[in-house]
């Protein structure tokens, strides 16, 4: 990574806990599988954030200890995980009735890449991988009333996943409105990614350096 | 009296062709109804078009469907599980053809089917490679897609409880696509892990009642995997 | 009536329980407003039959004795029902998707008209009268399986309600396989009407003359 | 801590505006959030359209809410039930519109809009005059018309058992289109007979998730009369 070595990036863990600060508590959220899951566990139990997993569970709590599983309750993740009191069981259509129909306040998914449009490509990245395999992200970016986005700033060979436009396959068009990365926390507007905040040290030119669109400051 | 409960997987599997478009509830392997895809295995229909959220794990379950070759057409939403192996070497030989559809649109999709719907417009998949060829339209100043009805001509579902009319209730997140696929079938037949009598099951509660459902055998699998 | 006098036709409840007596064991059946709805009392309770009301109710069974009345549980004629054992509840969109889904093996319907092409009208008499009601009699006719017609042959003054083609406002084209009248049990053929039995003492060219629409006799 | 439970129906009530599109529950009157409709008519908004299955009966609940001449148009399958007196002379007078919508497409029009589809196509009423100027469509050799999805600014629910979350349950055929309607609105009131505690509903037994609802007014109304 070209950024100067006083400025640390974020651990994934800390990029979770940095999203996870801005819920604010009533928004019924669904977490992406993969990183943005981990926000649940940086939302404390006081501060009430519904989360719903899309294979129809509404109040999505954490993990059971081992001797209290129970084999029918697991995530999108496919992990064992527990209802929390006041959480409800629907069947797949009625989950993704609620997921497409713009109930959810707030979806937050992984990407490879997010432009300064606000498409996001977050399943394949290419057209000649292995089999295509796209589950419920393109009804989740589609549906949700907003989309954040958590990912590292840069790939690990330091290309920008910022960018002017996807070349990667499209999960949706136009509809990412914030991304949380490891270096700074971004609004997408109609004029492109505005930076909210960044991590210490850092400043808008060096993080211009490692992001491909143009990135300007956000009126706060 | 109607008693929909059949005592043998033989006669649970009667009457499946081949060509048939079946549909294979569960996600991942929660809700998945192992015993009848073994049942199906066994009485041997052919080139069949299964639909099921993903594409099987190891060499269990719709995995070894898969590997009888019985299987012409996959249609899903995540073909890629922990462990897609007899899936992704079919594939890569083109043995077997995939149609990848968005998660939520194949549910609706199949809720489309049961519900006399031919065909429904969605903002899923507008703009992306998985609406190729599919008619696109503006309502109301915003795009979508059409997507029409899945229909199977068998559903194969587990369930927690059943009566003798076919009545049902899930476990947990067991729910998930079983419900959707039974309504969504010519022929729909259910796995379950408990038997109920009639009247048992909460009126309120019955999460599929039993006129989307053919043919229930008792299965006490006990407790599932997650793979 | 003009027909000749040694002919009785039958009452509303002789038609409802001849009806019944063709309604086999497993079958889900709807029961329109009306005269329709006096089927279920003929079908005798060891022949399970399963009868829905669209407004939620599958499974439902016969008035309740005036000590032992549900309140919260009516059908879709508004009078009060009970809930036979076995069946259950469900919200008005999945109890219509049940109807337009083709699940119901038959529905049972009054009508002013059926043409011989199948088409029925049942829910508006003119284009001019008090406000249009149709309720769910185009769902029913256009999502069951099969459509049964109990009806008068002919109306109060004489006219057959049996024609070429309907008049009144249609309800559904081309969906009525059945007709029981008073007088006759017809079926709807692709040539026509068929006539499987009359009551007793009637000709075919005695039912004819008060049927405006051409008879033939069925091929049993 | 979320909680939808208002005190008042001053609160329930907050910000209806005029020209609002009010979805109001039941079917006749089971189901029916009387309480609410009451509230809406001291509230005083006006120039309103009313989605609901019946009209209203006498001079109570929907025809009370008629006769104050606040509505504008209403959306209905049924507007004759047994003693449709005022909206009936509304019609007469030309003093509200009417649309007559066949009772399964106005439930599926509003399951669409709550599923977020824009618009869905059905064989129900092809070829009749509830048809005219829609689209008609052949499709797989069957003709279907499209119909829109039927959106509320509000919805007016009667329920049986809610919680602080706004989960609720409904009372045998009193669950009619309350769910559909909380589902299909921007802003869901909610009169319930019973108030929960958090946790006391059955996860499986859950008519209505919290997520649909907004505002729960506790209602203890008695038993309904069949009208």
């Amino acid at each position: 990574m070209n950024v100067k070595t006083a400025v640390k990036p974020m651990t994934r863990l800390e990029m979770a806990k940095r999203l996870a600060d801005d819920v604010p508590e009533g928004w019924y959220v669904n977490l992406g599988i993969g990183a943005p899951l981990q926000v649940a566990d940086y939302v404390p139990q006081e501060r009430e954030v519904v989360f719903q997993s899309e294979n129809g569970v509404l109040g999505m709590g954490p993990a059971p200890p081992p001797d209290k599983i129970n084999r029918w309750l697991i995530n999108a993740g496919k992990q064992y995980i527990t209802l929390r009191t006041g959480g409800s069981y629907m069947h797949h259509a009625d989950s993704f009735a609620l997921i497409r129909g713009g109930h959810l306040d707030l979806c937050v998914l992984g990407a490879f890449q997010v432009a300064e449009n606000g498409d996001i490509a977050n399943w394949s990245t290419s057209d000649n991988e292995s089999a295509p395999a796209v589950g419920g992200a393109m009804d989740l970016a589609a549906g949700a009333r907003q989309l954040w986005v958590l990912m590292d700033h840069t790939t690990k060979t330091g290309e920008s996943r910022l960018v002017r436009r996807c070349t990667y396959p499209l999960t949706a068009l136009g509809v990412v409105k914030r991304v949380y990365t490891n270096l700074a926390v971004l609004d997408v507007t109609d004029e492109g990614f505005a930076v909210r905040e960044m991590v210490p040290g850092m400043t808008l030119d060096d993080l211009q350096k490692v992001t491909d669109a143009p990135l300007r400051m956000a009126q706060m | 009296m109607i008693n929909k409960i059949v005592q043998t997987m033989a006669e649970a599997m009667a009457g499946i062709r081949d060509g048939a478009v079946v549909l294979v509830g569960g996600f991942g392997s929660i809700g998945q109804p192992n015993a009848l895809i073994e049942g199906l295995i066994e009485q041997g229909a052919k080139d069949l078009t299964v639909v099921a959220n993903n594409s099987g794990v190891g060499y269990l379950g719709l995995a070894k469907l898969l590997d009888t070759g019985r299987v012409r057409k996959i249609v899903c939403s995540f073909p890629r599980t922990a462990d897609p192996v007899v899936f992704e070497r079919l594939w890569r030989e083109g043995k077997i053809e995939l149609e990848c559809v968005p998660q939520g649109t194949m549910a609706e999709r199949m809720r489309a089917a049961g519900a006399g719907i031919p065909a429904f417009y969605t903002a899923t998949a507008v703009g992306t490679k998985l609406a190729a060829g599919k008619e696109e339209r503006e309502i109301h100043g915003r795009k979508y897609i059409l997507e029409e009805a899945l229909h199977g001509d068998v559903a194969l579902v587990e369930a927690w409880e059943a009566d003798r009319w076919g009545n049902l209730t899930y476990k947990s997140s067991a729910r998930n696509f079983n419900p959707v696929m039974a309504a969504a079938a010519k022929l729909t037949i259910v796995q379950s892990q408990h038997i109920a009598e009639l009247g048992a099951l909460d009126p309120e509660k019955i999460a599929t009642p039993g006129i989307f459902v053919d043919r229930v055998l008792h299965v006490p699998y006990g407790e599932p995997t997650v793979t």
